[in-house]
């Protein structure tokens, strides 16, 4: 049983990263159209605004020490952070808070980036083939991660959460279980919230807003909208930049689980797409479901009993749900018709 | 008419293709590509491309799991050399045929579906064979080692036929001729001139204008007495054959087989090729090829080195200036080309290079002769 | 003799009753149109007897074949072709191809891979195809690509396309919607001449004009049933048909 | 096999000496001569290009027939493994300048063998040509064949992972070229797959069984139970296997061994079922990204502020790197693993290579650096004291060869199967790190004669040599 609820535990905290992440594809699928392969590298931009946070907090103020020498035989460097020279114990504080506060940057940085790449490239690519979006786009992901990596090096920089967040909650113990049976990280259960709060609001937004009737009403027939005399390519920009800004959220809270690398937006791109294809093409409700669907499925096949019965379930299982989700729904579980089938 | 222009181009294309071929170590060396390991790559994935643009260029539908039937040849090459023999014929043909047969059963299953949802289907199945090949399937892969050829393999049919065996490991031969080096490369030359030919033909053949009805409009197809699934499933053999054979014949070159062949990036790699080179037209899948494998090989090699060398005649300086910007884009960040150039290709030229050759071509004939022609319409024909 | 005998179809969606016992009898070598208002079922009718849809009771039989539970493309194989109201070409290929793709599938059946052949070496199917677009005037552009045509012209070439395959039985849903009136003409001499030939045909259209231009039988739907059936000169003046139609606002 | 004339050969070398010049002394007086000579020399591959298709009759594949030798250095420079790639090609760099008699001479003055003059190799300079494994088997050995078939190169070293070491080693053999390893630590490189023209400098899995044991017993007690989670490949199953192997002779317990899919990412739901399965110590057999992900989470799980069975819970990660734990950040304090080299050791060979490096590069090298600059200066040092570069001759000179001053005690690269035998460092993540680089702390260095195993032990078979 503790082992069951720790598994759906992981799982739901997977869905909300899964979910997250698509969610953007997903809407900017059934605004705009268009098959954006640069949004696993939103994702990773969104991690590095935490990155930079980081080390902007962590500038130091570099003293050579004339007395004590590196193996190499030049002074030693004392490096201490401006902020921390300034402000003392509050310095340490922001630098201890750092991915929350990235949040703070990573808004408004994220939607200048997606107005301006939808502006400046994915405008232009409404009416152009899907193969040619994938290529452009995926081409852009590439540039986006390389000039990442000149800038931050190939390898994982470490994010820790604040360490007010550190170590994991005894969750077993509040539900009667006996002491360490459910056991998870405090940074986790943060994370499951946020992405819930972050659908929550990309929901009520598109729910309650005149705007998001009129996304809304975008998606389900965008030839009619335009027609209404809508100017609907400003709002398709924002649209665009609202993704970019869901992902990059996902990215930057996500930094701590997972110590990011230029190269993770591509990681994550694949599984973006199966989530997205098996909630079903455009469908913001399907994204979210497919998200939680295949975390907690993953999970579960990664068990040990599931393993030793099946060997390398664990590895495949996402996309052998894909398969048997597509070929008994067609368009996903919740896909519309002729959306994206030609 | 446009008959006789047609027949008359595709032997001018077919003879420029093969003389291209024959003398690609000349051509290719001013640009440092003039090597036996790279240009059977260039032969090689211009087959995959070829048989991938089949299906692709001419139904529509979008396979992102193409490396699979790829790494299927591979490992039933290898596997041929361990058990019967190094000779290269049986394990050209038993890829081959291995792949196709893995093709028909993936396609009938997702051949189910069109659009995004066929796509989505084909990248699950390459990924979870590519998952299992290199983790569970170990036994028959070697995983992340990948298949090698072993001394005490079995060879059966080299046993027969009383080959003798060395003292170190066995290479592959074409009854006797060594399959690497310069012998490898025209090996892989003259299959790609003979898939090329089988691709033209394809595209000129009732069938093909058929695979082009079904990419134009299905509806239409079933309601005009043609059952569409067949042909799109033969479409997706058809190329998950000539995968299969590029991979045989990556392992008749180079008798190892890795899982890494099979992941999604190797499917997606193929993709692009097509895409850059010009989807749906003859030549340009191979050009796409040979251009992502040569900025992978020959981009990647130039190191700060080689860079100063190259701008020795500019100021000290300057030099330190350029070589340290022009580094961003060789060596370690090829990538970055690469990247680059897929935005450039396919915002300034949608129809892929094969667009830029053909305005090229137009301008320049434009110029030679300057009357108004009628030839545009036939090249398009021709490309298509 | 009846080509094409439609008894007692019922055909429902979720709740909506689409099509109500219809009975209806195609006589071999003549226009039979059908006609109603919006929404009384004509397309659902329509499409039970190409595949699209089926039955949920009733029976549907062409020519001694029922046709239920068969796929379209083999539908078409025993003779039945269909022109659609928007047109259906392969938009991307050219009109000589357009033309050539059905007569394939006639001599071919529904599937072979002819891929040795080139379509070069075909030259009876082209010249066949050749002929079917002078017959519909578009000889002249056999060689440019279908989506630069006008709609009348697609229609056209939509026709040849049935007319190469040598149907025994052409369906016609709407031919001259968003035609203009000049065009509207053009294609009702085609079809008259398609008529002379002797190829049945079924037509459902609004346009009265057209209907009793070509129409040799009238089958009137409302809400899912034949209400009435008849010469064009009897359907005329039917007070069932006038009522249908609100007040005859058409006749 | 028909291979580039002698001719090319000539003419792509001197173009390749200009290249490594130039990079070698950044600051040099431009020559206009020069200039010319080197774009005429560009020209002349171009033009002497169909002269590959006559046979040169050399005695061996690629001898350098001019006045200098081509190493190739194949080395990891996009994916996971960049930045080690990237710090293998610096340590190369010096390696070239040092055997060229350039810069401070780094180990070559600490060497044991004194065979190296600092004149380059046999009286030929060294240059070389780099290229990109990308960390895959087929690019590598696509990159290594480039090197081989195009630039001429008599010897290929480097590389970052035991799948691409195992496949370019494949290839070296089938081409006639000699195999310098870089870092793989797979037992198969040398064991299973170990091939003739192949020499590693590197430790391995079973080493790092047999020096981590020990102290593992002197710090956990024997009476524990260990959780495995192992990267599901080659190299993850070697190391679990290695682990349990050493740590069961000596009274531990293994409760559960969990094969995890390569680059996870979330290991959560591998990592959530060790507290409750009974097991006082997780080992993480993962390397690069997965290492710095499964234990960043496993930490983040509080497992080690656990106690189980009445004991502290603790985690192992058998082989460490330092580049990638700095990527883990906190997670790694106080966590045992083992290295081949780290660049806090006292003895003289190491200080002389910091030195050398960190005045270079402006930071301390990494283990991989170490062991490509050890594989480079022994390949001289062989070819040197063979008197040739006929890979048989310097496969027989390197055999059994016995020498000290490299950073890691007396050290002999065993005939039996290629593989170097010498101290191996156990370490710890350290508590109050003063640096950036100073991640780990040695905790012991485990003797030589305690790691050491018969050549029979792993299998395999060497062949004979190929010459090409």
């Amino acid at each position: 049983m503790d082992a069951f609820l720790l598994q759906v535990l992981n799982g739901l905290d997977k869905g909300g990263a899964y979910a997250l992440i698509a969610l953007g594809l997903t809407l900017v699928f059934g605004t705009l159209g268009v098959v954006n392969f640069a949004h696993g590298a939103l994702f990773m931009l969104g991690s590095f605004c935490a990155v930079t946070l980081q080390s902007l907090l962590t500038l130091e103020r570099v003293v050579l020490d004339p007395e004590r020498l590196t193996a190499w035989g030049t002074p030693m460097e004392i490096r201490t952070p401006y902020i921390v020279d300034w402000f003392g114990d509050f310095g340490m504080t922001l630098i201890d808070w750092s991915v929350p506060l990235a949040i703070l940057i990573a808004i408004p940085i994220m939607l200048l980036l997606g107005v301006i790449m939808e502006r400046g490239l994915i405008r232009h690519f409404y009416k152009r083939l899907h193969a040619d979006q994938i290529l452009v786009t995926f081409g852009l992901a590439i540039v986006l991660q390389e000039i990442v990596k000149s800038q931050f090096g190939a390898n994982p920089i470490p994010q820790p959460a604040p360490a007010m967040f550190a170590g994991s909650a005894d969750i077993g113990l509040m539900l009667g279980f006996a002491e360490n049976a459910v056991v998870y990280p405090w940074w986790r259960i943060i994370y499951l919230m946020f992405s819930g709060v972050v659908i929550a609001s990309v929901f009520a937004f598109l729910q309650f807003t005149t705007f998001g009737m009129v996304v809304r009403a975008g998606m389900a027939d965008r030839e009619t909208v335009g027609l209404l005399g809508i100017d609907i390519d400003r709002r398709f920009t924002i649209v665009f930049g609202l993704a970019a800004v869901v992902a990059g959220l996902a990215g930057v809270m996500y930094t701590p689980i997972l110590s990011p690398d230029y190269h993770m937006g591509m990681d994550f791109l694949v599984l973006s797409f199966v989530v997205v294809v098996v909630g079903g093409m455009g469908s913001l409700g399907g994204a979210v479901a497919a998200g939680f669907l295949l975390g907690i499925l993953q999970s579960f096949a990664s068990m040990n009993e599931v393993n030793s019965l099946i060997p390398g379930i664990d590895q495949v299982v996402i996309y052998l749900i894909a398969v048997v989700v597509l070929l008994i729904r067609p368009r996903g579980l919740f896909g519309r018709e002729g959306v994206m089938e030609n | 008419m446009i008959k006789f222009n047609v027949k008359n181009k595709d032997h001018i294309l077919l003879i420029g293709f093969i003389i291209v071929v024959a003398l690609a170590p000349v051509i290719f060396a001013p640009i440092g590509a003039g090597y036996p390991d790279l240009l059977q790559k260039f032969a090689i994935f211009g087959i995959f491309a070829i048989g991938f643009n089949i299906l692709f260029g001419l139904t529509g539908y979008l396979s992102f799991g193409h490396a699979a039937f790829l790494g299927v040849g591979s490992y039933t090459a290898v596997w041929t050399f361990k058990l019967l023999t190094m000779n290269v014929i049986p394990a050209l043909i038993l890829s081959t045929l291995f792949a196709g047969l893995f093709a028909l059963v993936i396609g009938f299953i997702v051949l189910r579906r069109s659009g995004i949802y066929f796509s989505i289907l084909t990248l699950a199945f390459a990924q979870m064979s590519y998952n299992l090949a290199y983790s569970v399937l170990t036994p028959i892969t070697n995983g992340e080692t990948g298949l090698q050829l072993a001394l005490h393999d079995a060879r059966v049919l080299d046993g027969v036929f009383g080959v003798t065996r060395g003292e170190g490991l066995p290479s592959t031969t074409l009854f006797g001729m060594a399959m690497s080096g310069w012998s490898g490369y025209y090996f892989c030359g003259v299959v790609l001139i003979i898939m090329f030919y089988i691709s033209l033909r394809i595209f000129r053949s009732p069938f093909g204008m058929m695979l082009r009805a079904v990419k134009s409009n299905q509806n239409r197809m079933s309601y005009t007495g043609l059952n569409t699934r067949p042909y799109t499933l033969a479409a997706f053999v058809i190329s998950g054959m000539y995968a299969g054979l590029a991979g045989g014949l990556m392992a008749i070159t180079d008798p190892l087989a890795g899982a890494e062949r099979m992941q999604w990036t190797a499917s997606g790699e193929v993709v692009l090729m097509t895409i850059l080179g010009g989807t749906g037209t003859l030549l340009g899948p191979v050009i796409g090829a040979g251009v992502i494998k040569y900025f992978e090989n020959i981009f990647s090699s130039f190191n700060e080195g080689i860079l100063m060398d190259a701008f020795s005649f500019l100021p000290e300086m300057l030099q330190h200036a350029v070589v340290s910007i022009t580094g961003l884009f060789v060596g370690e960040g090829w990538h970055l080309t690469l990247g680059a150039l897929f935005m450039v290709i396919v915002i300034f030229l949608p129809g892929g290079l094969m667009e830029g050759i053909a305005r090229i071509g137009n301008v320049t004939r434009r110029w030679l002769k300057p009357k108004p022609v009628a030839t545009t319409e036939a090249d398009a024909a021709a490309s298509e | 003799m009846s080509i094409l005998s439609v008894k007692n179809v019922n055909k429902q969606f979720g709740g909506l009753k689409a099509l109500h016992e219809v009975n209806l009898e195609i006589e071999a070598g003549t226009v039979h149109a059908i006609i109603g208002p919006n929404g009384a079922g004509k397309s659902t009718l329509l499409n039970c007897f190409v595949g699209r849809l089926n039955p949920d009771t009733g029976s549907v039989n062409f020519d001694g074949v029922s046709l239920l539970g068969m796929l379209p493309h083999q539908i078409n194989q025993v003779g039945v072709s269909r022109v659609f109201q928007t047109p259906e070409i392969f938009g991307d290929l050219t009109l000589a191809e357009n033309v050539m793709i059905p007569a394939f599938a006639r001599r071919d059946g529904a599937f072979r891979i002819n891929a040795w052949r080139q379509v070069e070496d075909e030259q009876s199917i082209r010249e066949n195809a050749m002929h079917l677009l002078e017959d519909v005037g578009l000889a002249d552009s056999a060689d440019n690509v279908a989506n630069q045509l006008s709609r009348g012209d697609k229609r056209r070439l939509e026709l040849a396309m049935c007319l190469v395959q040598q149907p025994k039985l052409l369906l016609l849903d709407e031919p001259t919607a968003g035609m203009a009136r000049a065009d509207t003409n053009n294609t009702i001499d085609l079809l008259k001449k398609i008529a002379e030939r002797g190829i049945t045909m079924v037509i459902i259209e609004h346009d009265m004009h057209v209907v009793f231009s070509l129409a040799q039988k009238i089958s009137v739907l409302a809400q899912g049933t034949v209400i009435a059936e008849g010469l064009p000169n009897e359907i005329k003046g039917h007070p069932k048909v006038q009522e249908a139609y609100l007040g005859g606002a058409h006749l | 096999m028909h291979y580039c004339g002698a001719n090319r050969e000539i003419l792509l070398g001197s173009r390749i000496q200009f290249n490594s010049e130039d990079s070698q002394l950044m600051s040099k007086i431009d020559n206009s001569k020069r200039k010319f000579l080197k774009t005429s020399a560009i020209i002349g591959v171009g033009v002497s290009a169909p002269l590959i298709f006559t046979n040169a009759h050399a005695a061996y594949r690629n001898e350098p027939k001019g006045s200098t030798v081509t190493f190739g250095f194949n080395v990891p420079q996009t994916g996971a493994y960049a930045d080690e790639g990237a710090d293998e090609l610096r340590a190369y760099e010096l390696a070239v300048q040092h055997i060229n008699g350039e810069g401070d001479g780094g180990m070559l003055n600490t060497f044991s063998s004194k065979a190296l003059k600092g004149n380059g190799i046999n009286g030929k300079k060294v240059v070389y040509v780099t290229g990109d494994t990308q960390t895959k088997s087929d690019a590598a050995r696509a990159s290594a064949k480039r090197m081989i078939e195009k630039d001429g190169a008599i010897m290929i070293t480097g590389g970052s992972s035991s799948g691409v070491a195992i496949a370019v080693q494949g290839l070296c053999q089938e081409a006639g070229v000699i195999f310098m390893a870089g870092l793989t630590h797979s037992n198969d490189t040398t064991g299973k797959d170990k091939r003739a023209n192949g020499f590693r400098h590197f430790f391995n899995t079973e080493m790092t069984g047999a020096a981590l044991a020990p102290v593992l017993k002197n710090n956990y007690g024997t009476d524990r139970v260990a959780y495995h989670l192992t990267a599901d490949y080659t190299w993850g199953w070697s190391q679990e296997g290695s682990i349990r192997k050493y740590t069961e002779a000596m009274g531990w317990k293994t409760v559960q061994a969990v094969k995890t899919p390569v680059g996870a990412g979330d290991f959560s739901q591998y990592i959530t079922p060790v507290l409750n399965s009974g097991a006082d110590v997780l080992v993480l057999n993962h390397y690069g990204k997965d290492m710095v992900n499964s234990l960043t989470q496993a930490v983040q799980f509080g497992l080690r502020e656990k106690t189980v069975n009445g004991k502290q819970f603790e985690i192992v990660v058998p082989l460490y790197s330092r580049l990638m734990a700095a990527g883990a950040g906190e997670a790694v304090k106080g966590i045992f693993g083992s290295t081949n080299w780290h660049w806090s050791l006292q003895d003289a060979g190491s200080q002389a290579f910091v030195k050398s490096f960190g005045q270079a590069y402006g930071f301390p090298p990494s283990q991989a650096a170490h062991t490509t600059y050890c594989q480079a200066l022994l390949y001289a040092d062989a070819c040197q004291r063979a008197g040739t570069f006929m890979p048989s001759q310097v496969g027989k000179a390197l055999e059994g060869f016995k020498f000290d001053g490299l950073g890691n005690g007396p050290t002999e690269y065993r005939a039996e199967d290629h593989q170097c035998f010498k101290d191996v460092l156990v370490v710890k993540g350290k508590e109050n790190p003063t640096s950036k680089f100073d991640v780990l702390e040695v905790v012991e260095v485990t003797p030589r004669a305690q790691v050491e195993y018969p050549a029979s032990m792993l299998g395999g078979n060497l062949g004979p040599y190929n010459n090409g």
